[in-house]
């Protein structure tokens, strides 16, 4: 038997409701005290193609989906012939037997256990919408996985309304009953996977995605105005953050454009809130000027990159690090920033915190690159500590009324060239800003000596930001300190890379990795250290160039020994890249 | 209370001499010294442009942003502390070309400002070239031929969005324009301004005399501004005679009052330590 | 002579099934059939989104280009190679929101192209979010309270930007819509038709039963398209009665022709080999 | 006496005709058979301010301005205050002496001649404009450099219309004769400076800008749509190619923004034709989503990017090279492009040629980087050679009617990764393209295989083009194989190091210079072979970062030795230039 350990996917067409099946069943594991992974593949399309979720749950601490399926829930054909090759040996597939005929002899894999389930008869018989087949299904894989068909009973209370909840609840218990039913002579007798409520119960865990975690990042970083157009896959951060605009007293703005919502968010800061917005890469596009704009006016906002696969459209729905060098030198002229990558939930959560505060005490953008598959993935993670990043917000004054003694100006020279800041509207004091290169009132300036101190202004700062970054986790070093190889990477690989850890170090020490969190400034003391003890080295990255590698080479003056490297789209998988390593050991 | 010299820059005026902008200038400052705000209460937001300059020349809070995008700029700080009088100055390249596509946004959403055009149908700062507002035939070193395309009628746009208050003005009767800009931030919700604003140096048609030939007062003729209907219909007339004034108010409300979390407080005013997000989180447990 | 089942393509539809797009497809392949023209001949552009799909599943030259950038496409397709017929689909977002910075501007240029707006009032694609175009309080993703915004009037806009062929249809009458695509095609010109594309999955007011209890034709109840206050007048009506059909067409010179140097000829076909550039070099000695 | 070597500065308001009186002083200049280099200097207002031409000629070949002023015509007195320090001992200054009262003693400066002329007095007596004071100042300084009256006549006659050169012609002679007159016993007794016309004449010669000779490149590569909006520095472009749209059959539109014109671009292209748009930082922001689409798609175009100096709308008049990074990174994801940066007007018309061919053989992006004070600065050259730069527009096939045995894919996978383009109206072909990512032809797709075998394809060109680029001019060395030092630069800074260099390398060989032609792809091997036999490299640039040693560290690893950066919006001067790289030395 295989307690607690287990891979599982379901699939079917666009709006069959994968995605929130999926969802029910990594929650309803969480709350079985598992910890829990689950990601989604789509395409873009509303309705039809073929879509699948895969939830995987483990006693252990689990950092990203697997290689294999051990149970695929089949909402179609389709889905079977698409995936069998997915599945381990000794899985199952649970199904509808009256629509989809299949032999194990047909399917070509030996080992594969069948658990045909009459799925639409059943959803027949309770006169509920088709979309039902799928908690039918679910509840027939908890019957045979031996789980807790409570623990689901109470997340769909949790999750819908009653009336909703009731029939999801007799579809569940349908499936379930016919598993166990069958079971004791062949569904679940026969299965070997089993799930069992752990004592050490995660009550504490969240089941989070990436792109909820930067959103509640930003309401708990007091983020008051967020203006956003649609874009997959940063679409949901403006769904999230206008389901909870009113709790919050933030403004959320679906604006006409990518170079509105900016601008509007560009001058929600000058008025004084801290702001963001997000998009993925035609969107940020059409933010560059923007975002020029407020390096030049010293104007801190938030800016969420959420790559996906380009160039151009590209491929919407899949997954991309693409996108890093032009994060890193967007829009024309030079001025400090920062780009930050967080490679999980829980960093996507601080790491948007600690981006308001840069962006607040050095008044400058703050960039944050996640991509489809961290933004999109969901993942069961400790509640986050709530007082771990305060609340910094540089030299901003909000007091009503101006004290200084001088005229007021934004754009005071310094020694570190951090000027006050006050907000419009405050009392006995004039803030004036310009795009143009301006003198320390913001008046319009084409002198060309103070066009040197303005620059230099400017890029004091990042004098200043890069010794403060000493104090926050630009990287993080996992695994033993000696090691065969030393992986390299940054953001959304953190998963699959820790993984493939798992399996690479199962003996011996062989691998440790350097996740680099800070892409901009580089943090060149961090990895010069790391390399200079690696015997090995590897970048891991979901691009074609070798991004990293190239601000390694530009940064260190040296090579990695070897990239790994893929831009199809999707996702790393563990043992995958565990052996893409290992060829290179 | 404001007065005039207080709102004088120590900055240079670098427009050309005789341009219609001074008129828009004496306008906006004479406007605020009427209307009584405060210098420190005020934000003036413009585009890249000659018109753009207005942030160097008046002494109240300024952003000189980019080209094309006053309209957005403006929404967010209106938005956020809406206590403050929020104007905008751009240019008829900046708003009906670079940045057409706010302008229908911004008013169909009523956002509590003002916006002032400083329409001289030429791009004035790059040397005089064809703008949307631009008279078909006009030859520029960009359409040395004449240009191709009608003009755009950004008073009948504004009308078409659902403009709540949507004028013209002339910066040869600053006297009116002054008139035009009190009523104009004295609305609640977007006001629009398009004003005729000779650009003495590359417009060779639309000059001061072409204009003083052709402008009257809607408000001398009896102009009914609560017709929509009419409005529409009085800025259709181009040639022999153009109207300036008001060609159409309504009550109705801002963007801002439709959103109960910001309606009567500053944004800027509310703390944002300890914010409690404790019950999202339970949610996702 | 090109026939429905040249253009069909081999691509697997991806629309939800019953969406309005099915009907815009069905007409506009049907107007292509009833022009005769020959499919090598036509190019369509398309934005992104449901929409931009059709360049998938029609059998003809197509770009699929960028969100909200139909017309710059199109129109240097159509200046540089004429003898095409080019046809623009655009969504309402990609159309009113994204892309309406250059709406004004194709139509008063007058290009001489047409532009088929698939207007479900929501962004389908990325899985329905409030539009330019969604109707007051509508409740999506992006606005859980409802629009706060008047939605926009794209007939409207398109009248006042002096529209040379302005339509409206409705994909939930293929015949009806066909005949004004032809038409629409015909026409020497910038054609714009806004279709009401029910979105069967995001828009649950704007549905077929919404649009069958509405919509009635201009052209059964004597609509004088060459009256341009009447067609605005008609662009107003939304309630009760929504007109569909020709709201206005006149014949106007298309940009094209106003430019000697291309008036009559494909510049793909002029040889660039040789280029005689003496006479400027001349010039500067 | 010194003899046919002269730095002559015009200097006045903005309005007062100060960069046409330039032109025209310089073009007398090079008709009487000199070298002559003209630059200007203005800021960002319609009139008034303060604006300045600099016209410097030699009877040796010039490639910039120099670091002095021989003889100042000052239009006001602000000129004189703001520049007299920059006059060489035994330099004069024309001005209006019944306006401007200056002595010596006040002047601050010893050994500069001062030549009142009554500019004003003369204009009234003339009934003229007061604008054609610069005229009276010319003939004035034509007189006493004792030049020939003629040839400045002449170029009167072909620049303007009778009636207006009438005048023109009769205030310079006013002036020239105030000049002669006076001159006996005063004026060209006096001053060293003598202009004479040589024997060499330089018919065929041109007198032209940067961006002239980029628009004049488009033109005769057969460019037949321009489509811009306006942005200084690159407006010059607009309005060379809209005067003569008419007469090379070239569509020239000004577009409602950069957006709808790097669009308009694209479809000209996907249509059939050379398609070429320009701009500056902001504008090129707005392009950027543009470019990734050709990029996509295929599409050649052209983007000439004219930098000035940033960020944002920094100071719109004035230089830098602040945008090299941002050009080669520009749009997410990732695909091939050329980024070529002339670093002269005779470049900038052969390489704008080249970037055709580049874009249409290799279906790609290509942008010319240039910058204000190249595109804007005039120098006299040779008339261009034209068949040195052929026509190559790839494998596009321009046949009316399609011959292909199987039906026609425009993005067919091939060997060197480039697919036959025909033209959409072709017979017998759909040509069918798409910013998704697409199979061969053009449809949709999301497949992961295809999606990886797609960016090959197009990274297979990048691969045929850095091969074919060993059959370009890549990059350029000037000077000693052996010398103290090695000087590397791209772009306008070009001129400014080789005056330098004349003046480091005057008795031995100190210097010698590689010029960067094409920044991207770098030519890693041309660079390398020149560091490798360096004894000290020093980069010069128009930024604060050195984006040049950054792509140095990056693709070579290595360092250069030092840097001298200028960012404070102008151009470098050869003297202190090379004072400059004295001291590193
Ligand atoms: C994105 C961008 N494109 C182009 C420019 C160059 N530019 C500066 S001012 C200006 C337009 C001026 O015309 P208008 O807005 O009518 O203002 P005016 O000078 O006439 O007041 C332009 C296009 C810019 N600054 N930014
Ligand atoms: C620059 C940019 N911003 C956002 C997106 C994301 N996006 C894809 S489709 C779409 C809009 C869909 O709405 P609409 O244009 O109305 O088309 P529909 O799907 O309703 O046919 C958006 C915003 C994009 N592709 N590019
Ligand atoms: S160019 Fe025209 S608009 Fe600009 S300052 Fe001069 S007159 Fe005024
Ligand atoms: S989402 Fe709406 S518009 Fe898109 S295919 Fe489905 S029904 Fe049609
Ligand atoms: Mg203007
Ligand atoms: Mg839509």
């Amino acid at each position: 038997m295989i307690l607690n350990q287990i891979s599982v996917m379901i699939g079917g067409e666009a709006g069959a409701g994968i995605a929130r099946s999926g969802f029910l069943f990594a929650k309803t594991c969480m709350r079985g005290g598992l910890h829990v992974f689950g990601t989604n593949d789509y395409q873009s399309l509303i309705r039809g193609g073929h879509n699948f979720y895969i939830v995987r749950a483990d006693a252990e601490e689990i950092y990203s989906q697997a290689d294999t399926i051990d149970l695929l829930l089949a909402l179609n054909q389709e889905t079977i012939l698409l995936h069998r090759n997915e599945l381990t040996h000794g899985g199952g597939i649970i199904y509808d037997g009256e629509e989809v005929e299949l032999s194990e002899d047909e399917m070509g894999i030996n080992n594969v256990r069948l658990y045909p389930v009459p799925l639409k008869s059943m959803v027949k018989e309770l006169e509920a919408r088709p979309i039902m087949r799928n908690t039918v299904a679910l509840g027939a894989a908890i019957g045979l996985l031996n789980f807790d068909l409570k623990i689901f009973n109470g997340i769909i209370k949790d999750t819908f309304k009653e009336e909703i909840a009731k029939i999801n609840i007799a579809a569940a218990k349908m499936g379930f009953d016919y598993a166990c039913d069958f079971s004791r002579d062949q569904f679940i007798g026969d299965f070997e996977y089993h799930l069992k409520k752990t004592k050490g119960s995660r009550k504490k865990h969240l089941f989070i995605a990436g792109n909820e975690a930067v959103g509640l990042g930003a309401i708990q970083a007091g983020c008051k105005f967020y203006s956003a157009y649609p874009m997959t896959p940063a679409t949901p951060i403006l769904h999230f953050l206008a389901e909870h605009e009113r709790d919050y007293g933030m403004i959320v703005i679906h604006a006409e454009s990518e170079i509105s919502a900016i601008n509007m968010v560009a001058g929600a800061s000058y008025a004084g809130v801290r702001a963001m917005t997000a998009t993925s890469g035609g969107g940020f596009c059409l933010m560059t000027e923007g975002l020029g704009m407020t390096g030049m006016t010293e104007t801190p906002v938030v800016i969420v990159l959420t790559q996906r696969t380009g160039p151009s459209t590209g491929l919407p729905t899949y997954t991309s690090q693409g996108d890093l060098r032009f994060a890193i030198h967007a829009s024309q002229g030079e001025f400090p920033r920062v780009v930050i990558a967080p490679g999980d939930m829980e960093e996507c959560f601080y790491k948007t915190m600690e981006a308001f505060n840069l962006a607040e005490k050095y008044q400058i953008p703050a960039i944050i690159i996640t991509d489809k598959f961290l933004a999109e993935s969901y993942s069961s993670v400790k509640s986050f500590d709530l007082n771990r990043i305060g609340i910094d917000r540089g030299l901003l004054s909000t007091q009503l009324e101006y004290a200084g003694k001088e005229a007021y100006q934004r754009h005071k020279l310094t020694g570190d060239g951090i000027s006050l800041r006050i907000m419009p509207g405050t009392k006995g004091a004039i803030v004036r800003t310009n795009a143009d290169e301006h003198d320390e009132s913001g008046y319009t300036t084409e002198d060309p000596a103070l066009t040197v101190e303005m620059a230099d202004k400017r890029f004091k700062k990042l004098n200043a930001l890069i010794k403060d970054l000493e104090n926050y986790e630009t990287t993080k070093f996992f695994g033993p300190k000696e090691a065969e190889v030393t992986i390299l990477g940054w953001g959304s690989t953190k998963g699959p890379i820790r993984e493939a850890m798992k399996l690479l170090n199962k003996e011996e020490s062989r691998s440790n990795y350097l996740q680099i969190l800070c892409l901009c400034p580089f943090p060149v003391a961090n990895v010069q250290g790391v390399l200079d003890s690696a015997k090995l080295t590897v970048v891991v990255e979901n691009n074609r160039t070798s991004q990293l590698s190239g601000l390694i080479r530009e940064n260190l003056l040296r090579d990695v020994d070897h990239k790994i490297l893929k831009y199809d789209g999707r996702q790393f998988n563990p043992q995958d890249l565990s052996q893409k390593i290992q060829e290179v050991l | 209370m404001v007065t005039l010299e207080d709102l004088r820059t120590p900055k240079k005026n670098t427009w050309c001499p005789g341009c219609g902008n001074f008129g828009i200038l004496r306008a906006f400052t004479s406007a605020l010294v009427q209307l009584g705000v405060e210098k420190d209460q005020v934000v003036i937001v413009s585009g890249i442009g000659c018109h753009g300059k207005m942030v160097n020349y008046v002494d109240v809070n300024g952003f000189h942003g980019i080209h094309g995008r006053v309209l957005p700029l403006a929404t967010g700080i209106e938005l956020t502390k809406p206590s403050l009088t929020v104007v905008g100055f751009a240019g008829d390249a900046d708003c009906y070309d670079e940045g057409w596509g706010h302008f229908s946004h911004a008013i169909r959403r009523n956002i509590d400002m003002t916006l002032i055009v400083h329409d001289n149908m030429v791009l004035g700062l790059t040397t005089g070239q064809t703008t949307a507002t631009s008279q078909k035939g006009f030859k520029t070193k960009s359409t040395p031929h004449g240009s191709i395309a009608s003009p755009l009628n950004p008073v009948m746009h504004a009308l078409v969005s659902n403009g709540t208050f949507v004028a013209r003005g002339y910066s040869g009767d600053v006297k009116h324009l002054t008139s035009l800009i009190v009523e104009a931030i004295k609305h609640e919700g977007f006001s629009f301004i398009d004003v005729f604003q000779p650009c003495v140096t590359f417009n060779y048609l639309n000059t001061f005399d072409w204009y003083k030939a052709r402008v009257y007062k809607l408000q001398e003729e009896g102009h009914d501004v609560t017709d929509r209907q009419m409005a529409l219909k009085k800025s259709m007339e181009w040639g022999e005679r153009i109207p300036i004034g008001i060609f159409y108010q309504e009550e109705s409300p801002s963007y801002r009052e439709s959103l109960p979390q910001i309606k009567d407080i500053n944004l800027t005013e509310t703390s944002i330590e300890n914010i409690d997000i404790d019950p999202i989180l339970q949610s996702m447990t």
